[in-house]
């Protein structure tokens, strides 16, 4: 069950052949947006790279938060889930992987190209210290997705309120170069996304009625 | 406008068209870049990688006038709703991009011989990457609305695009001398007037078989347009009758 | 949640839906109450009752999609949930769309061509979702639950939207399903084909 | 009908809450993890700020695309404004000018937190660069929901369309504080705003087919 | 766009909705051509056809929603258009929802309170319309073209998931319509109370 929900979030994402490459490009232009604004001085880009791309990863973790879950609330899906006796928990951890597969993926793709218009940055540490914290990240914006559309009004605030505990993420994040930065980072993450599922699935259990 | 209205004419002209073509333009390249490999003389600074100028030259000045055949095609496409128009634009669009991409590429191979790295945030290769990021902008709405069943919308994008191009280019120009001294600035134009003749022979065949090339794809990627349309046409009308 | 091992564990002892003093409330108000209910293989409710009743309320609760105010459900069959919201994304294909939810249900695309063909849809199975006729769409619904195997069929309002040959379609796959000792319940406002099935008005018991 | 329209769009913004904040949220964000991405350094921080937070303001634009206009198309409320004979140029205008309103204004009040915490670059400059800014990335995120409204993977394919259609904004708005900066600023600004209206209706009015 | 100019002009002469050798395609197909229709003040046509024969897709060429493929619409009359979509937000009180497209059609309060009457909606209307029922809802869309003052209806199946009550309503309510001036166009499956409708059959329309 949980697989299928997977391959059918990454279907429903890469139907097109060209949107396999767009989030990629997106990274990209999302990274190369940074020279133009604090200029092309390059010892200054070389020092801001890894706060750019993990601003990047933000974003795009965060851009489609909107739409994560409230359409499958709206049109009826997680209703015919859950009269095939699919546990809420198994659907938010389905999503949380297909999500994160579909933007943190593209990031680690792209991280080469934008590392060399970003002046070639040491990209090992930046790609594990993705590779472990973007999770987080994606099990954040799902947990805010499924907050607000569960919740009406008022209530969905609190979907946001989710979305500052990004914040020791992204700090360790760029931050792993340090010692033991690896490790909080990592710790930070399991916390997280082992939490996530069961919250989400409240949230959106609560929004049922 | 009229008279290639037809598609059935159009394609009786693209049919006798495209293999003269082809070959012509295999030919030019082939001749542009066996002079320019290995019958002409390494450049005297930058020493036999100046022979990238060879693909690097063409490449670029393809990507940009694509893009511009791309806004045609697109405004005659929104203005006169012509189906050739948009079969047009969408034939073009992926070869521009591919070009501009040759470009960069090849410019950027090249600038680690001659600067000592890959990429500069100089103007003019800074324009060049904003160029294939509208392209690829446009190659993204345009395969994201024929899997709705077609629309306007990236006829609307490349139009909006070509009004920005030169703004790009002037804020880009604007931005770059502003932060940066002329430390290490490409100066395409001293270039080409200093060129020598035969540095100038090769580069001139290639574009000139680039460019035929460029037209033979075009023309080959539009009849297939045309063809699928046929085919999803009859598919069409056979679901249509079995209802 | 999964309910195939109740299933399989009242199998022998004539499986039925048994609802007890089943007690519904909305928005802090309360629709109906002490509703009782029997339905054993073969059998067929039809729920009637005015606007706002709790016709699909109702469904909701024997679908377990929402929590009962008051009594109980005992539901030893698996469920195919056929309600006003489509659950199909308009750029997918229909039988890709129905495909994907067979698949969910374990079932074949076999399961799913007898479902396509029960509602007049195998002409429409290429086509996206989106492109439908409000009454087409309808139809991929029903036949979303046809396909699903499942031994309960939760239905609102299924004759909404269908032209005379889709309601007899409806119709039929409903004898069809029932002689195959399935189950119907549908919410509706007029006649929808089902044989003597067991009235149920919502209305009589409003109390509030 | 134009300012009703946008009085409408406003009524329904402040019901959502939490639509209103994620902006600011992401703004606030994206400025606290800069120093702790670049160190110390408080010269270097003073440097990148301006760059930063212009990048934040356009990427924070974005994050409402995908709800910006595709719900209003999905639901029936444009249809039922054209057959009214509303233009849709009005309709774009509409949306235009309050999606600025909820976007912009949230982050210039945000403005004031997001300086402290890159070191307080001089902010007057900053604050009139966005006013004068912020409509055209408005503008501009309103074209893309246009264009992308009704296709899949919306997101990041309206971000691959504006963010190179953003980069003059982007280049004028950092350069604000230069001689003629602001004019220049101010001249793309009016470009962009004036067209997307007629572009956005042209892209509607194809989706309706 | 706006119609009030041309509505004005031909005021004295008769003026009626005028149809001429109308052609629908959608997707790349033909649905129908060569259609005409000529309705004047009171009168009403009713659209009928088997599910995917151009109903609704009648109405939107008629609201001037969709491009015709070929021949030609002339319609003096505002529109008051209720199709399948909602175009009411979830979290709006219904009353504040009719109100605001009331404003936009230059009406005042009292024709939304009338509105809300007519379909029986003034106990609602206090309640954000996302926790209406499915029929409570439909008759929303109706009290919306109702509350508009427009002289021309374009109803997509008015009648789907009304209950008895509501049916009897609309029937009354489009009389009361036709009986003042208006004009009633209504695409339905089953008979919806109109009086002495033309009668529009799509399916003999179909060519393709
Ligand atoms: C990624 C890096 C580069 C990009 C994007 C790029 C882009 C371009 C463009 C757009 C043109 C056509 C200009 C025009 O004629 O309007 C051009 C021409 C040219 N480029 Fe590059 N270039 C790159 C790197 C280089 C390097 C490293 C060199 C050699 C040092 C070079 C040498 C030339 C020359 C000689 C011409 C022809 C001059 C002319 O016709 O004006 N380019 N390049
Ligand atoms: N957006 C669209 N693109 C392509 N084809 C469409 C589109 N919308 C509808 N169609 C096709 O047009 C035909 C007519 O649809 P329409 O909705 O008008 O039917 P209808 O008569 O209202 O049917 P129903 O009784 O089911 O409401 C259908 O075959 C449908 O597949
Ligand atoms: N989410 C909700 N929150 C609060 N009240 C609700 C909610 N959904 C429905 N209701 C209320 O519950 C009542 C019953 O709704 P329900 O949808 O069950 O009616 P129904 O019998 O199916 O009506 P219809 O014939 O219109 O489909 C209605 O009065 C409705 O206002
Ligand atoms: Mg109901
Ligand atoms: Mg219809």
């Amino acid at each position: 069950m949980f697989w299928l929900l997977v391959r059918r979030d990454l279907a429903l994402a890469l139907r097109r052949p060209a949107a396999l490459a767009l989030p990629v490009v997106f990274f990209v232009l999302a990274a190369a947006l940074f020279p133009f604004a604090v200029g092309p001085d390059a010892k200054l880009l070389l020092a801001i790279a890894p706060g750019v791309l993990w601003v990047a990863a933000l974003l795009a973790a965060l851009l489609p938060v909107e739409t994560l879950v409230a359409p499958d609330v709206a049109d009826g899906t997680l209703d015919q889930l859950v009269t095939r006796g699919l546990a809420l928990e198994t659907f938010a951890a389905a999503r949380l992987v297909a999500h994160w597969l579909s933007f943190a993926l593209p990031l680690l793709v792209a991280l080469p190209v934008a590392g060399v218009l970003l002046g070639t940055p040491a990209l090992a540490p930046l790609a594990l210290g993705l590779l472990i914290g973007t999770p987080a990240l994606a099990a954040l914006a799902l947990l805010a997705a499924c907050l607000t559309a569960g919740l009406r009004g008022g209530g969905a605030l609190a979907g946001l309120i989710v979305l500052p505990l990004a914040l020791p993420v992204l700090i360790f994040g760029v931050g792993v170069g340090q010692p033991g930065g690896l490790q909080l980072l990592g710790a930070a993450t399991l916390v997280i996304v082992a939490v996530t599922p069961f919250a989400a699935a409240a949230a959106l259990r609560s929004g049922m009625e | 406008m009229h008279r290639f209205a037809n598609p059935a004419r159009f394609l009786r002209i693209a049919r006798v068209l495209t293999l003269p073509l082809t070959l012509l333009g295999l030919g030019l390249t082939a001749a542009g870049l066996w002079i320019g490999l290995f019958d002409s003389p390494p450049d005297y600074q930058q020493g036999e990688s100046v022979r990238i100028m060879y693909v690097h030259v063409p490449a670029a000045w393809l990507g940009s006038g694509g893009y511009l055949g791309l806004a045609v095609a697109s405004a005659v496409a929104l203005v006169w709703r012509h189906p050739l128009a948009e079969i047009a634009a969408r034939a073009i669009a992926p070869v521009g991009a591919a070009f501009t991409a040759i470009c960069l590429i090849s410019g950027a191979l090249w600038g680690k011989p001659t600067w000592g790295t890959y990429w500069v945030w100089d103007a003019r290769l800074t324009s060049m990457l904003v160029l294939l990021f509208l392209y690829l902008g446009y190659l993204a709405l345009s395969s994201a609305e024929a899997e709705r069943g077609g629309g306007k919308a990236a006829s609307i994008l490349a139009i909006v695009g070509v009004i920005n191009l030169p703004i790009i280019k002037y804020s880009v120009e604007w931005w770059n001398t502003l932060h940066q001294g002329s430390s290490i600035r490409l100066s395409g134009a001293g270039a080409s007037s200093s060129i020598a003749r035969e540095v100038l022979l090769p580069v001139l065949l290639s574009v000139a078989g680039f460019s035929l090339l460029f037209g033979a794809i075009v023309l080959m990627r539009m009849r297939a347009a045309l063809a699928q349309q046929a085919v999803a046409a009859r598919s069409r009308r056979i679901a249509a009758a079995y209802t | 949640m999964r309910r195939e091992s109740g299933y399989a564990a009242t199998m022998n002892t004539a499986p039925a839906l048994i609802v007890e003093k089943l007690a519904c409330a909305r928005g802090g108000r309360l629709l109906f109450e002490g509703l009782g209910l029997r339905v054993e293989r073969g059998g067929a409710v039809q729920i009637e009752g005015r606007n706002g009743a709790g016709k699909s309320s109702l469904l909701r609760l024997l679908a377990g999609l929402l929590r009962p105010a008051g009594g109980r459900i005992d539901n030893p069959f698996r469920i195919g949930w056929a309600g006003h919201e489509l659950a199909l994304k308009p750029n997918m294909r229909l039988r890709d769309e129905l495909t994907h939810w067979a698949r969910l249900d374990g079932r074949d695309a076999a399961a799913v061509d007898a479902a396509l063909a029960a509602f007049d849809l195998l002409p429409l199975a290429e086509l996206p979702v989106g492109v439908l006729s409000s009454g087409q769409k309808h139809r991929a619904v029903l036949a979303r639950a046809h396909a699903s195997g499942a031994e309960l069929w939760l239905l609102d309002e299924p004759g909404v939207g269908l032209d005379a040959a889709s309601l007899e379609r409806l119709a039929a796959a409903m004898r069809a399903h029932r002689a195959a000792g399935g189950l119907v319940i549908a919410a509706t406002h007029g006649d929808i084909g089902l044989d003597a099935p067991q009235k149920l008005v919502l209305d009589q018991l409003v109390l509030a």
